[in-house]
Formats: structure tokens, C-alpha cells, sequence
């Protein structure tokens, strides 16, 4: 039989099992696979907050997400094409998303009666038509594995591990994948057990050779790569991106790079990264908590390093007091702060952006500091870069926000070349006749960082109201009201060190949709969509969120009405209502999720009139 | 604030450095009598003689009372939060092993809201001297009981007398794991002074504390121990390899009685010196230190005063240094376009 | 010679002297005798924050402010007409303000060269001609004090720490005041020592007798009893009536009280206080921490007592997260948090409004919760009871403001009536057949309160997301987008069961000067006084800051202009234009400070136009 | 949801329940084969016999992977927030000091960032019951070392192994004053079911330690102590009153050298059973449990299993009881009208 591939420009497809089943691990692979192929990829991993929930229940499932494109793409699809669900949870939990018509492929081995009924299943769904509006595949997987194992002798539990691998395999030959790089993945992954090498190739070819054999399978699909700007490209995760951003800034600042910081999903992984990079002389330094962690960063700052410590939520909650002594101290540094559904413990491996206004106020007293979120995976790391740049320039604390679904998510990333990045220049203090604590830069307000260690230097900080100039201990009432406006205006004054805001579309018109964080890509995605359709709407994404651009009142008044969309109850759009007096409208999604670009497109027909 | 330095080495040369040139420009507030004044001076006076540069001190403190007293100290110094003195130094120490740091705090600041960050400190043993001040009281927030004060105590939160039973520091530190555990009194000058050097000398988290006088909110709390009438029969004074002796006589001795101490007379001829418990500050097994850290607790014996433990162990800071070294020589200079350039990469023309 | 009486409306007076000078308690003394002469009063304790700073310094300066009027007045006085100075660094601190011809009391014998050195005075003021604008008298009263008690043969030392009575005396007799109080007082205060009794009552006769004999002074004043609201009044600080507040409520309610705290400047006198009525079942916990402190009333909540927790700005910074937990489980209890001085360790003795914003937000997540700030001393008591009869009606944690100034400041309170006392009512579940942990009250949106020993009701609560109605762990999306509307709405419904705003003044105009917390004495003298001259200004105090009263919307259109006084750098103003879109104009003072009326006299001239 | 409860009552009265009523609705989120499973059945298994309506149980737990259990017991129950579960039990407890209120915390939970409340807890002596899961992991995280992990560990978060020198809870326990400390594990049901209950009976807080296998992040970790091959020359069990004996053929003993413990062997003729350390719960000295306590640090000496210290001491909430009961004793029925008519009054009219 002749193979049929059909051209597609993009194609979503989502992986789902029990949390056991290895989902994460060929969504992941599939999605590098396509990302060196040449396409634009987003994906969205989703899995349980237990490590392992009991097999086959519903809180079990752990799904993977992809979205593959031969255009320039900024969300990880929304409906998928295909569905490869690898147990009755899986599939209960995840076909609601699925295209009509969409492909449907299901391991039929695990639909038995236990599972069904685990999953809540009154009837069998591959028997009862239930499925019927899908083209649907049920494959015993678990048998097919073991008959191309069976040479290998190995006990049925590990074989049935490689079944994720078989489902891989098909879905290599339908959307027409190179093995290569999974080949290799195999071979580095299982390197020190041979027989799972062995094993999961051979699951992995006779996916795609039941594929080619049987003949259910009519059409196979192509994405063809897309077209990104010319560059060397790898495939990245927001929280690697975040960890090479700051190995960059203190490389390029000549400082050493310390973090202190207490494991949380879901930012675990920048510690994870950069405790590996030693020979770049990071040291990380695993706290006992959050606040330990976030005090290690001040003690470091102080001591001339590139301090940071990073987190989630509640742990933000809990570094308040030490923020609050590092602006009083003016020292810099920078907190990340990968968001993650709230409030309380919440829904920790779900995606939310709703401590912004945490980041803005979430410790005693007048205590502004910059705050920066990036917009996408691939923007962690210039965000990263941007948050030390203003840290050490201004002596001041910066917050970096992200999220779940951007610090998980990968995408390719154009890798900058090194003499392409900002200059960030130290200068510490070194003349005993000058200096004085507390005695500001002209043009930055920074104070000077004079470093324990510097003979002459000796002086002492701290976290109450210092006087200015002098840095010493100060009751003094106007004195306290001089330093708050001082340390205020420092802030603010870092307007006048950002970019000018870029509007995408008509730099005036009838609807512009304000973006910040991750809603970036479904807020362009929507935005360019009616634009096409001849809508009179444009978008702005904000990075800087504290000090606002200069330039954002204005443009805000070139418009009709204003769209803030966020996934959280609306924090932004009060940023903006307060500042600005516009009755900007707020879009709000508290779902776990990012939104869908289909979400702001409705609201911008809503907003406009259909018409 | 210029240095007085004469060499700024920290090799052999005699740096010269006198009391002076420890004292800041600013005007030392605390109540008169407070027996913070004294643990400041033998401060003051116990560095010149250790030869360090003064640029390379840095006193770091939480709040409290005791907490402002680097801003006495004319060298780097961080008067930060309550309770977190032990991580921010531990941030310092880390990123500079060369400094020599010391953490300031109370009994409130230490063991109360920074208890975790103090045990933690202890357990990694990071090269850091802790100097708890304890006057059984807090003294700053006006008068409260404290960790360390007695079951029953009268304050203004506990007008009908605490119900908690309070720590013994030196135990709770020791149980943590500490490498140095030594005990001082703000009336006994020379002694401080002494304990001072031992605690900077060693290699490791030293753990000091001190019996401090707070007049005002607990006048009298350690008179027992610190009175000239009371003080030979109620303190033992530990010196290494030496058996355990007290009283204005020198007439009684500590026995260990199975693992539990007890006083003897030296003089009813039941018991002599060769009986006594002789003091190891360098055992390797804790328990020893142990034992002298909660005597205090038995009213029936006297309270140890000196260095109750003494003991080598890997230091955090030096540990992950040897690290990130052996990293480097692994994996040679720092590449950072290599690294940004690593993985799989494709590139779009 | 005969004493010419002269009477006044009002006066205010202003103790200072050094640290260990009594200041706190001559100066409380006076308060306490005014009010019950029958003046109004109105007080602002001003002390350093070291325990006591060395003797002589500015730093080391205690100072004791005291308002007595025969009118009704809501500030403790601005510039004063009588300033005591026991050394140079009081009379350095405190002369700015001292009204041109006011009454100057010094003791002389302090003005030797090493204080004067101290006070950083090149000459001697009593000297140097720098006091003739005042009526200065310079009163050896050390000496004087040393000859009243030469018979007791006491030491030096004792005696003369006697002299603050000496100058209570003076004053006293200056202002014809009855010394029945007094002598009672010190009769109590030294019971323990008969020596010391008898040494301060001879030091308070002689202070008078001193007055009366010498020729110095040809006035001496009077200000007669004020006419307040019928009724039973005492004399009360704002951290007192917080303690009765929390009694009454918990007396009210049948429910046992539990405090959690950790000491923190000003807020420590309320666990000191609540910590005396054991015998009104009142259970205080001195926790380790903050967080401890917060957790433990968590517990209490959990259980069902009327829970607490005290603290100032870096303490409820560190409240944050378990604050979360308190939200997402739905437990009642109250979090009073006392302004200072900020951001971290800040100005910990001095006032300041600068948390409002971190009560609205310092958490992670989407976190509501209602918010109540007190609006003078005595309002105290009430805002304590209102935020009790909230927390049990909806199952929330509320946020209870105050700060530093209406803390430690004393002012005559109307005692209510027990009976008067709004009935507070709580149903723990009982029905086992009914019961589910998250089951709402149709009304109120609050879930029932089981606690643990209820037989059959046994369930589990969390910080992770809860199903609906079952309080089971849920990941579900769309529920958990339901809860967090359930969450907000039900703070949202509170509006509804608070009372309308009143208006003090036209009920449209000019200009609307909205007060809240502590600026209220200030906003309310001022805008009297603007209307007495016939301006068009009304004022409003809002109470409730979360949520805002439903007619507050339609109260600031009906005003041209509206003026946010906040001792901090702009807070409540964002709310109110973020949420209403009002330009509302921001009036800042970030001195550790209370408002002077006369500022915001001159900033409603400046707005009104001087016309 | 409904009880199953027989009587209501905590008297004389045999309530009658079964492991079954202790089981909730919820479906139990481990991963096969986790150690968490066997602490779960130990605990509905030993509770039927304390004879406590269920109704008046309360576990609380802080976050880890541990601190699900409260989910799984279909008792009162509160998941709360990391590390805090040992404060807000104390507040279940003073409230109410007729619950049996049970803490449920990991070591990264209880020792990591709650250390504090854990020993502080120990210190007020609530009668409270820890049980710490110590996996030497953080399992929910994925598992990054915790402080109980060995120094040199390789970890998620220590690649080139941690330089983090580990805690015993058991000593760190006792140095801060813990009434009651035992030792069990996760392989162990019977003996897990004794020191269960034996903790419950105990007035004040009791500790107990359980080794607990994560066999995805750290499987073996205590597999020389629980795996039938090497457990009898690795563990030794404690029992009151008896010298300390182990060895497949209980030919071995510890025997103290001065306070250190070593090992003899009970066959060469040297020494015998009455040479050895004989142990004593009730030990008013802290030293003979932190002598156990610590002896695991140690790799020649075996590990103690069973309880180290078990002794009576005022508990937190009884004192602070009584003092309300004294108070009310004293100054009669509360009156709040008088309450509030205190002090200074004067009437307006
Ligand atoms: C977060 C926080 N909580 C509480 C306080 C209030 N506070 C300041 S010092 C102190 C206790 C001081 O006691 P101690 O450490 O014994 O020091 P001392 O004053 O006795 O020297 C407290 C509770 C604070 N400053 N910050
Ligand atoms: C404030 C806060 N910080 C960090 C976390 C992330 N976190 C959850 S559990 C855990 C450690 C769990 O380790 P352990 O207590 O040993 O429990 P185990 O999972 O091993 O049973 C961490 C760091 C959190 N939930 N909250
Ligand atoms: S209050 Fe006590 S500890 Fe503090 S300065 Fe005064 S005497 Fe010293
Ligand atoms: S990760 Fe480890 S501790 Fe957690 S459930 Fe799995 S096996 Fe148990
Ligand atoms: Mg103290
Ligand atoms: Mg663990």
C-alpha cells in the first residue's frame, strides 16, 4: 500500500496515560524531534500533583500537549487533531478537547473492566458508538509490545514500560517523524541498562511497522518546517532559560552567581539547573526554607555577588520580610517567582497568574521594587538577563515572574551570541575619601556597593530608616518622608531605561488588547487572527510591569477600549485602571490553564460587534 | 571609617590593631548597667589579637537589643531581621570564605523566631562565630519571657507565670550537631576574652553563649552564677584534660555516676580528684558535651562554664568550593556561547 | 498673691525629657486626670526605639503630647502651648513647635555643658537670648526636688528620678488640675515601696507648691469639662480597647478565645493585656514566631474558638501564606495588624498607614478578605467586635487595621451597655445526614463550622483546592474557576450587611475628603472648620476597606473634587480609582506622624482656591 | 462520613472499632510499593485499641508526600501548609485538650522548614503525637536531598552530592528536650503498632522516627536495617529495663566505655550481659536517650529501635488549664459589663 501524506500547516496533538506511563517523556521527545525538524512547537506538559497517583484513576492522568506548525506559533494549540490516550482515565479526561473527526488513538488492552469503572466508565466507550463522531484506533498496545519484545526474555512489567514508546513509534509514522534523534535519546537515556535500549527501539520501530502494516491507517501527515528568523535554534524550557539568563549576566558582569533557594514546584528546576554548573562558579545553596533561602541572597548581595533566589507562590509569601530589608538595604538581587494556582497550597502543578499584585505589595510598609515577567519560554532568558542588568545598575531587588506554563513549556529559542548582549557594568566602591553608604548616584539614585573585604570601607546597613547620604541610623521624620520619596524615585526612574512600548497593529484604532506574562502568545495569536478577519484591533505586551513604560498612558488613550486578558480574577487591568483612569476591561481565566487564543478572539467579537 | 590597618595582609605580619580601632563613630544605646556594654568592650578588645585585617570582619545580627551591636563595631557589619542573621551570613560566608563573620543575637533572636536558621547553621557547620547573648528576656519589645526563661517566669505576657519549658541552648545546639559549643558571662572579662579567640580560631560554626545582665527587664537573672559570694559553688570552670573541680575551696568534684553527673566532696575522703569526670573539649562522641550542656538544668549542679566541645569537621563552604574547583579543573574555563550553544541545535538560514 | 485663672477652650501640653525621665507616665497621668475632670482628650505617646538610649542624646528623647479641650476634638494637638523639657536634647527635639509666647518649663539644672554637648547646642539656650520669643521658665528642679526629700535620707539616685512629679506638680497647679488621681496613682504604682510613695507625693506637692510660692507665674489656666454624649467614659488606649473588643465579641458569641502572637512593637500590649483575663477563659499562646502565631489561631479556628493573631507590618509580612491557608479552608478568626513605620524594620516606634495594600494582598493567589481599619482609640473596641461578628457570620479571616498613633494614644471612650452589643451567632454543624464540609449557607456563601469531637461529622480540610459542597481535593479546572468566585463573592456579599456611609456634611459639593483609619481626627477637624468658614467640603470616613460600602460609588460622583489624606505614599487612593475610575487626588505624609488638621486645612484651601 | 462508633463515650465502655472505621472515602495517592502504605495500615490497625471515639482524633499534616495520610484516615483531619503542622495542632490542642491530636510530617517538612515549630513544640511538651516519615528525601518535590540525607548525597538539586551534614531527629529531639522519642520502621508492623500506641498513652509529645522506604526516589535507604539478611546485626531493640542486645544469634552488646557506646561480643569470655548498657525509658537524665539517639551516626554501632526516652512533664495546655481554672476560681463568674466598666470611669450625663 502507498503511503498518502496529506500537508498540514499545524497539527495539536496531546499524549495522556497514568502518570506512570511515561507521557512526559515522548511528548517531550516528539516535541525536540519536530523542533529540529524545523518547525515552530509549543507544548503544555500537565500532570498531578502526587508523584504518582494510584493507576488508573482520574487524578492519575498526566498529559503532554503539543503544538506543531510550519508558521511562527506562540501557543500550544487549543483542540487537538490527535488524541493518544493510553487508559480509560486518559481518555475521559481528555476527549472533550478533541476535533470532531479528530484521530483518536486508544491502547485498548487497558479497557478492561477495572479501569473502566476507575475511570467511571458506565460502558465500555470503544463498544457502546460512543466514539463514533472520531476517527478512533484502538490498538492493543500492550499485547503488540510484548510480541515484538519477546525475543528479549524480559519479565512482562518492564516490558509493558516501553509501551509509551510504541505509541511514539505511531505517532512518528503518522505525522512522517525522523527516528533519529529519538534513537539517540533511547541509547543516552537507558545507557547504563542495554536491554532497554534494545527494548524500547524495538517498541518504538513496531509502532511505526504496525502503522505501515495494517492498513488502517489511509493518510499519513506532514508539517513542513517553519519560517523563523535566520539563527542557531535549540529547543528550551522557561526555567532552563531562566537558569542560562542569569549564568549570562553574571558572566558577562564578571560577578559570581550565588542562589539560595528551597525546592517548589514548579520551580525546582532552575535550582536543579543551575546546581550543574559548577566550573561556571554558580554556587547554589539549598535552604532550609524559603526565608533562609531569600536571607542567603541578601548576604550574598551584599557581599558584591549576583544574588537570587527563586520560587512559587506560597514561597513568595514567605520571602516578604527579606524583600522589604533588601529595598530598605538597597541591595540587588532577583526573585523569581514561577506562579502556580493559588491561593494556599492550591493547585500547585497548574499553571495562574495571580500574584502579581503579591509581587507589587506584598510586604510592610512603602517598599516599591522593579518587576519584570516574561512572556514565553523562549523570553525567560533575556528576561533573566533584563531583571540583573536593572538589579545591579539601580541597587535594587527585582521580581521576575513567570509561570507554570511557560517555566514547563518548551519552545525553540534563537541562542544569542554572546557579544550581541547588554553590557552590565559593577562598579564597586573603593575610595575611603568618597564614600558614604547611603550617597546616591546622580543619574541611577543608586548608592554605592562597597564590598566587605575593601579596606577603608567599614560601614554598617540595615533594615531601619537609614539617614541619607551617611547610611546612619536616622529617627528623624522628614528624613524617613525624604528616603521613602528617594527610594520610590529610583524606581520610577527606571522608565527612562526600557524600551518603548511596540504596538502590533494600528498604533490607534477601536480595541487594543494590553498582554502581560504568558498570555502573550494566545493574546497574539487572537489579535493577528482579526486583524486578518479586518478588525480594528491591535495589542501591546508589557514586560515591565513596575515602573510602567512611559509611554503606556498615552497609547492607552489612542484606543476605544482597552482588553486586559490574565489568568487570574483581574490584577493588571487595576494596575492600569488606578494609574491611568481608563476603563480598561479585564479578561479573566482562573482555570489551571493558559487561555486559549479562541477565548480572546471571542471577547474581541464581543468587544467589536460581530460584524 | 578610613582603616587603621597597618599591613593589610592577613599573613604573619603584626597588624598592630588596638580597642580603638573596633569602635564606630556612633553613640552606643543601651540602658546604663546592661551587660551588653562588657560583651561589646571584651569584643573590642579580644580582635586586635587575632591578627585579622578589620576590613575582613563582618558582625551581622537579627533584632534585639543585643542585635544593634555592629553598629558599634567599626567594621562591615548588617543589622538585619529578626531571627534570620544565621542565613544572611551564611550567604556571606559562603560567597567569600575569606571574611571572618560573626553572627550577634539574643536568646529571643536565636532560638525563638531564628531557631530553625540556628540549628541549620549548626548542622552545616559553616565557618561562622555565633555570640548569643542571653539575658532570659526580651529585652527590646519591653519585657517579655523568652525561650529561655524559667518555667514560671512573671512577665508582662505571662502575668500568671509561663507555662513553656525553656531550652538550654548549649543542649539544643549540641543535638543539632554543633563542632563548637562554649559558654561565657558578660561579669567575667577575662574569660569572654578568652572564649572570644577559641570561637574565631576554630575551623567550623562556633556556638557561644553568653549569660548577659538585662537590668531593666530581668536585673539578677545569672547572679547566681556571676556574684562573687555565689559564684565558686555554683559555676564549674571546664579546662581541657582537666578534672571537673568547683567550689571557693575547690572542694567538690563532678563524677559521672553511669552517664549522669553528680557532685562529690573532695574532702570526706570518699572521693578524689582521680575519680572526677575529666574534660575533652575534642571528644569525638558529642555525648560528652552533652552532658555538660544541660547540667545547668539539675539545680544541684553547677553550671559549666568554657568550651564544651571543640571538634574538626568538613565546612560547608569549603566543601562546595572544592566543588565548584574540581568542577572547573574538569570541565576547564567557563565557555558561556558553548553553553548557551549546547544540546541539540539546528540552525534557520 | 492671689492666682488669676484663666479659662481656655482647649490646650496642649508636651512632656519630653530623656528616656529614663518618666515622661510616658507623668504625661498618661495628666491624660488620665483630664478625663475625669471631663475634658476631652487626645494623646500622642512619641518614644525612641531603644529601651533606653544613652542618657542626654536626641535619640534618647521621650516625649508624651496631651490635647484637653472643653469641646469635642479627634487629634492630640498640633503646636503645643506648653512644652515641659527636662534636658537640652528635649528642648532641641521639641521647641519647633511650640507656639510663639507659649509657656517653656526647662529644668536648669540639666543645662550643664557636657548635656548641652550632647544636644549638639554651641551656647546655652537659657543664655543666649535663643527662648525670649517664649515664656520661658527655667526651673532648677533637680535641686529643688533634692530639697523636698532631704528628710527621707533616700540616695541621689532615688530622688532624682522623682523629678518628673515635680514637674507634674507645676503643671498641675499651671492648669488647675486636682491631684486626687495622682495621689492614688502613685500609691498604687510604688505599694511595694513606702519610701518611694511618700518621696513622689512630696516631689508632686512641692512642683505645685513651687508654682504657688514663687512669683514666676501671674496666670495659671483652666479648661473646662467638655460636653460629650451622655454616658459612662473611661480613659482608653486603642490596643485596650482591641483586648475588650475581643472579650466582648467571645463573651458574646459563647465562644472560649485564643490569641496566638509574638511580640512586636506597638501591637505587644494586646497579647499583655488579653494575657490578665484568664479567668474570662481567654487563652494567650506566645509563639516562636509570627508564623507560628498565625498557624496556631488556624488551629483554634479549626476547632471553633473565636481565633486571633496581633502583629505589626514585618509580622503580618510573614503571616502571609498560613493567612492562605485560613482563606482557602474557610476559617474564621481575626488578624490585627498595628501600622509602623516601614518598609522593614523601619521606624518600629512611629505610626504609619503604609500596610494597606499588603493587607489586601500580601498572599499568593487569588485571596480575599474583608478588611476593617479603626478610626480613632476608642473606635477601637467596636472595630475589634465588628471584625469577630464578620469572621463567625462568613467563615473568613478578617484583617483588622490600626496603627502606632490610635495604639498606644488614649482618648475618653463611651462604655457600652452589654446589652447594646450587636448579637453575634454561631451554629456549629451537628447533622451527620447533612453535613459536607463545603456546603454554602444559601445566604451568607459561608460553610458550616464541624469541629473536631462532633461525633459523624469527621472530615478532612486543606490548602489544596476543594471540590464544591464535598471539600474533597480537586483538580477539576472548572471548579476550581467556581471556587475562586465562591471565595470572592462571599467577601463581595459583605457590603451588604454594613451600614451606609454618612456623610459628615453636604451631601454633594466641591470636594469630599474620604478618610480612613487613623486620619479620621485630623480629616474631621479640618473639614469643620473649612465648613465653619463656609467652604464646600464634606467628609467621609469609610470603615470597611474590603469590601467597600455599596454606596460609595454613587457618593464620590456626586463631588468635583475628592482628597485622599493617607500616611503613606498613596494607597487607598489607587483602590478607589482603580475600582471607581474617580480622579482622586493623593495626600501623603510619610513622617512617622499623625496628620496635623492644619495640613489638610491648607490642602483643602489649596483645592478650594483661597477664595 | 457517618461514625461507627459504638459508644460516645472515652470511658470503661469497649468502643468496638475496627481498622475499617479508620478508613476515609479517598482513594490512597502513593506510588506502589512506598512505604507511606504500611504506616497507614499500622496506624488504622492500632488505633481500634486506644479506645478514643474517633471523632476525637485530629491528624495534622504540613505538605509532602507523606502528609496526604490525614486524607486517608477517616478521622478529623487538616492537609495544611509546609511545616506548620506542629503550630496549628498546638492551637487544635489548646483549644481542646481532650482531642488525640496527631502530627503527620516528612523530614523535609519537619525538620527542613519547620524545624522550629518541631522543636519548640518538644519544648512546651503538648500532649501531642509526631509521627515523622523520615525518607531521607523530599518525595513530593521529586526528590531533592532533605536534612536527613547523608552528606555526599546525589540528588536533583546536588549533582556533585550534597555538602549538607545530615540531622538526627532522635538527637536533635532530645537536645531540645523531647519527653518522649522513639524509633520504628515501615517494615516493621508489629513493632510499629506497639511504639503507635505506647506514644498515644504517653502524656506530653511524643516523637517517633519511622524509617520510610520512597522506592522512586530513594529506594534502599534503610534497606541495612530493614532487610531480613542484615536487620539483626544493624538494629538493636530497645527494651525497658534490658541490656542492649543484637546479632543474629544475639551474641553481641553495647557496653559503655565511660558515655561511649561501643560494641562487645558476648562469646570471646570478655564480657557478658551484665557488662552492657541497660536500658531505661524513664532515665530523668536526657544523656542515656541521646546516647541511643546518636549511636546510628556511628557506622560500627547498630541502630536502636524502640523508645529512647519516655518521661512525665508538665504539658503546655494542662498548665495553662489550670491557671484559667485558678483565675476563674479566684475572680468569679466573668462579668463582662464589669469588665468593661473597670478602671477610671466617670459618668457624662
Ligand atoms: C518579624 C519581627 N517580629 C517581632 C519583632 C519584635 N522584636 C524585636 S526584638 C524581639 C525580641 C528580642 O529578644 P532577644 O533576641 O532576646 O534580644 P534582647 O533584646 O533581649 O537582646 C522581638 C520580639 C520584630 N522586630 N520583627
Ligand atoms: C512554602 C512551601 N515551600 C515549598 C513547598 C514545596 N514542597 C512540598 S513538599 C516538600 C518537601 C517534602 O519533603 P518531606 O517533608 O520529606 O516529605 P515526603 O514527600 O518525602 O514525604 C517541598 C519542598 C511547599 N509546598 N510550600
Ligand atoms: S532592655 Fe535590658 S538588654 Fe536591652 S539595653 Fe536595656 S538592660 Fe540591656
Ligand atoms: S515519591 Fe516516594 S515517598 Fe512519595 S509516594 Fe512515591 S514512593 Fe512514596
Ligand atoms: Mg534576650
Ligand atoms: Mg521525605
Amino acid at each position: 500500500m502507498s503511503k498518502r501524506v496529506e500537508s498540514l500547516e499545524d497539527v495539536t496533538i496531546r499524549f495522556a496515560g497514568d502518570s506512570g506511563d511515561g507521557m512526559q517523556l515522548v511528548g517531550g521527545e516528539l516535541a525536540n524531534t519536530s523542533a529540529l525538524i524545523g518547525n515552530d512547537i509549543g507544548v503544555l506538559p500537565d500532570y498531578p500533583a502526587e508523584i504518582r497517583a494510584p493507576i488508573g484513576t482520574i487524578p492519575g492522568v498526566s498529559g503532554y500537549q503539543l503544538h506543531i506548525s510550519s508558521t511562527d506559533i506562540h501557543t500550544p494549540g487549543e483542540k487537538y487533531d490527535s488524541l493518544i490516550a493510553m487508559n480509560p482515565a486518559a481518555l475521559k479526561t481528555n476527549l472533550e478537547n478533541l476535533k470532531p473527526n479528530g484521530i483518536l488513538i486508544v491502547n485498548s488492552d487497558s479497557f478492561k473492566s477495572r479501569n473502566l469503572q476507575l475511570a467511571r466508565y458506565e460502558s465500555n466507550p470503544l463498544e457502546d458508538g460512543s466514539l463514533d463522531k472520531y476517527q478512533c484506533f484502538a490498538v492493543d498496545m500492550t499485547d503488540l509490545t510484548r510480541k515484538a519484545l519477546r525475543e528479549l526474555e524480559l519479565g512482562n512489567k518492564v516490558v509493558d514500560r516501553c509501551k509509551n514508546f510504541f505509541a511514539l513509534g505511531m505517532v512518528f509514522w503518522l505525522y512522517n517523524r525522523t527516528m533519529d534523534h529519538a534513537v539517540s535519546l533511547i541509547k543516552s537515556k537507558f545507557a547504563k541498562k542495554p536491554e532497554l535500549v534494545e527494548a524500547n527501539l524495538l517498541a518504538l520501530k513496531a509502532g511505526a511497522a504496525y502503522c505501515e502494516m495494517t492498513e488502517q491507517f489511509i493518510n499519513s501527515y506532514e508539517v513542513k518546517p517553519a519560517k523563523l528568523k535566520p539563527g542557531i535554534y535549540r529547543n528550551i524550557t522557561g526555567n532552563s532559560a531562566i537558569a542560562l539568563g542569569f549564568i549570562a549576566a553574571a558572566n558577562r558582569s564578571k560577578l559570581s552567581l550565588f542562589l539560595g533557594s528551597y525546592p517548589i514546584t514548579p520551580a525546582s528546576d532552575i535550582l536543579h539547573d543551575l546546581s550543574k554548573y559548577k566550573h561556571f562558579g554558580v554556587r547554589t545553596f539549598q535552604a532550609e526554607d524559603e526565608i533562609a533561602a531569600v536571607c542567603s541572597a541578601v548576604g550574598a548581595a551584599y557581599n558584591g555577588a549576583l544574588a537570587l533566589t527563586t520560587t512559587s507562590g506560597p514561597g513568595l509569601a514567605l520571602k516578604g520580610e527579606a524583600i522589604g530589608l533588601a529595598i530598605m538595604t538597597e541591595l540587588p538581587m532577583v526573585i523569581v517567582n514561577v506562579q502556580r494556582g493559588g491561593p494556599s497550597t492550591g493547585l500547585p502543578t497548574k499553571t495562574e497568574q495571580a500574584d502579581l499584585m503579591q509581587a507589587f505589595y506584598g510586604r510592610n510598609g512603602e517598599s516599591p521594587l522593579p518587576i519584570i515577567a516574561a512572556s514565553k519560554s523562549s523570553d525567560c532568558f533575556e528576561s533573566a538577563y533584563e531583571a540583573c542588568r536593572i538589579a545591579i545598575k539601580y541597587m535594587t531587588p527585582v521580581i521576575l515572574l513567570t509561570d507554570g506554563y511557560i517555566a514547563n513549556g518548551a519552545e525553540p529559542w534563537s541562542v544569542p551570541r554572546v557579544e550581541d548582549l547588554a553590557e552590565i557594568k559593577v562598579t564597586y566602591a573603593k575610595d575611603p575619601e568618597t564614600y558614604m553608604p547611603f550617597l546616591r548616584d546622580e543619574k541611577t539614585l543608586a548608592r554605592p556597593w562597597a564590598i566587605p573585604g575593601t579596606p577603608g570601607l567599614e560601614h554598617r546597613v540595615g533594615g531601619l530608616e537609614k539617614e541619607a547620604d551617611t547610611g546612619n541610623v536616622s529617627y528623624d521624620v522628614r528624613n524617613h518622608e525624604y528616603m521613602t520619596k528617594m527610594r520610590a524615585k529610583k524606581v520610577d526612574n527606571i522608565a527612562n531605561d526600557i524600551p518603548p512600548i511596540e504596538i502590533d497593529g494600528d498604533q490607534e484604532g477601536e480595541l487594543l488588547v494590553v498582554g502581560w506574562g504568558s498570555t502573550f502568545g494566545a493574546t497574539k495569536t487572537a489579535v493577528d487572527k482579526k486583524r486578518q478577519e479586518g478588525k480594528s484591533v491591535s495589542s501591546i505586551h508589557i514586560r515591565y510591569l513596575n515602573p510602567l513604560p512611559n509611554d503606556l498612558g498615552d497609547i492607552l488613550k489612542r484606543f476605544k477600549k482597552i482588553l486586559v486578558p490574565e489568568i487570574n480574577s483581574g490584577q493588571f487591568v487595576n494596575i492600569l485602571r488606578a494609574k491611568y483612569l481608563v476603563p480598561a476591561i479585564p479578561q479573566n481565566k482562573v482555570q489551571g490553564l493558559p487561555f486559549f487564543s479562541s477565548e480572546i478572539e471571542e471577547k474581541i467579537d464581543e468587544l467589536l460587534g460581530d460584524a | 571609617m578610613a582603616t587603621t590597618v597597618k599591613e593589610a595582609s592577613n599573613g604573619d605580619t603584626q597588624l598592630k590593631l588596638t580597642k580603638k580601632d573596633f569602635e564606630s563613630d556612633q553613640e552606643v544605646r543601651w540602658c546604663p548597667g546592661c551587660g551588653d556594654y562588657s560583651i561589646l568592650a571584651q569584643t573590642q578588645r579580644s580582635l586586635p589579637d587575632l591578627n585579622i585585617p578589620k576590613e575582613k570582619y563582618v558582625f551581622v545580627s537579627g533584632i534585639g537589643c543585643s542585635s544593634r551591636f555592629p553598629y558599634y563595631m567599626d567594621t562591615y557589619g548588617f543589622h538585619t531581621i529578626h531571627g534570620r542573621a544565621p542565613a544572611i551570613a551564611s550567604g556571606i560566608k559562603i560567597t567569600n570564605p575569606d571574611l571572618s563573620v560573626w553572627v550577634i543575637t539574643g536568646d529571643g533572636d536565636a532560638l525563638s523566631i531564628g531557631g530553625n536558621h540556628f540549628i541549620h547553621l549548626l548542622r552545616r557547620n559553616l565557618d561562622i562565630n555565633v555570640i548569643l547573648f542571653n539575658n532570659k528576656i526580651y529585652g527590646l519589645t519591653k519585657g517579655q519571657y523568652s525561650p529561655t526563661s524559667e518555667y514560671g517566669k512573671v512577665t508582662k505576657s505571662s502575668p500568671f507565670g509561663s507555662v513553656d519549658h525553656p531550652f538550654n541552648p548549649a543542649s539544643v545546639a549540641i543535638g543539632s550537631g554543633a563542632t563548637f559549643v562554649a559558654r561565657t558571662m558578660d561579669r567575667d572579662p577575662a574569660h569572654m576574652q578568652a572564649i572570644i579567640k577559641r570561637a574565631s580560631a576554630h575551623k567550623g560554626t562556633s556556638f557561644v553563649e553568653v549569660f548577659q545582665n538585662c537590668n531593666i527587664f530581668n536585673d539578677g537573672a545569672w547572679s547566681k552564677y556571676t556574684e562573687k559570694s555565689t559564684k565558686q559553688d555554683n559555676v564549674v570552670l571546664l579546662e581541657h584534660g582537666k578534672p571537673l573541680v568547683f567550689g571557693t575551696d575547690k572542694d567538690k568534684g563532678i563524677r559521672l555516676n553511669g552517664s549522669t553527673p553528680e557532685v562529690v566532696s573532695l574532702t570526706n575522703g570518699k572521693y578524689s580528684e582521680a575519680d572526677l569526670l575529666v574534660h575533652n573539649e575534642n571528644d569525638t562522641d558529642s555525648t560528652h558535651a552533652f552532658i555538660l550542656s544541660h547540667m545547668m538544668d539539675n539545680p544541684n549542679l553547677p553550671a559549666p562554664i568554657g568550651i564544651f566541645r571543640s571538634l574538626e569537621k568538613t565546612c560547608y563552604e569549603n566543601a562546595l568550593n572544592e566543588q565548584i574547583d574540581a568542577a572547573k579543573e574538569k570541565f576547564g574555563e567557563p565557555d558561556l556561547q558553548a553553553l548557551l550553544d549546547a544540546g541539540d541545535t539546528w540552525e534557520v538560514k
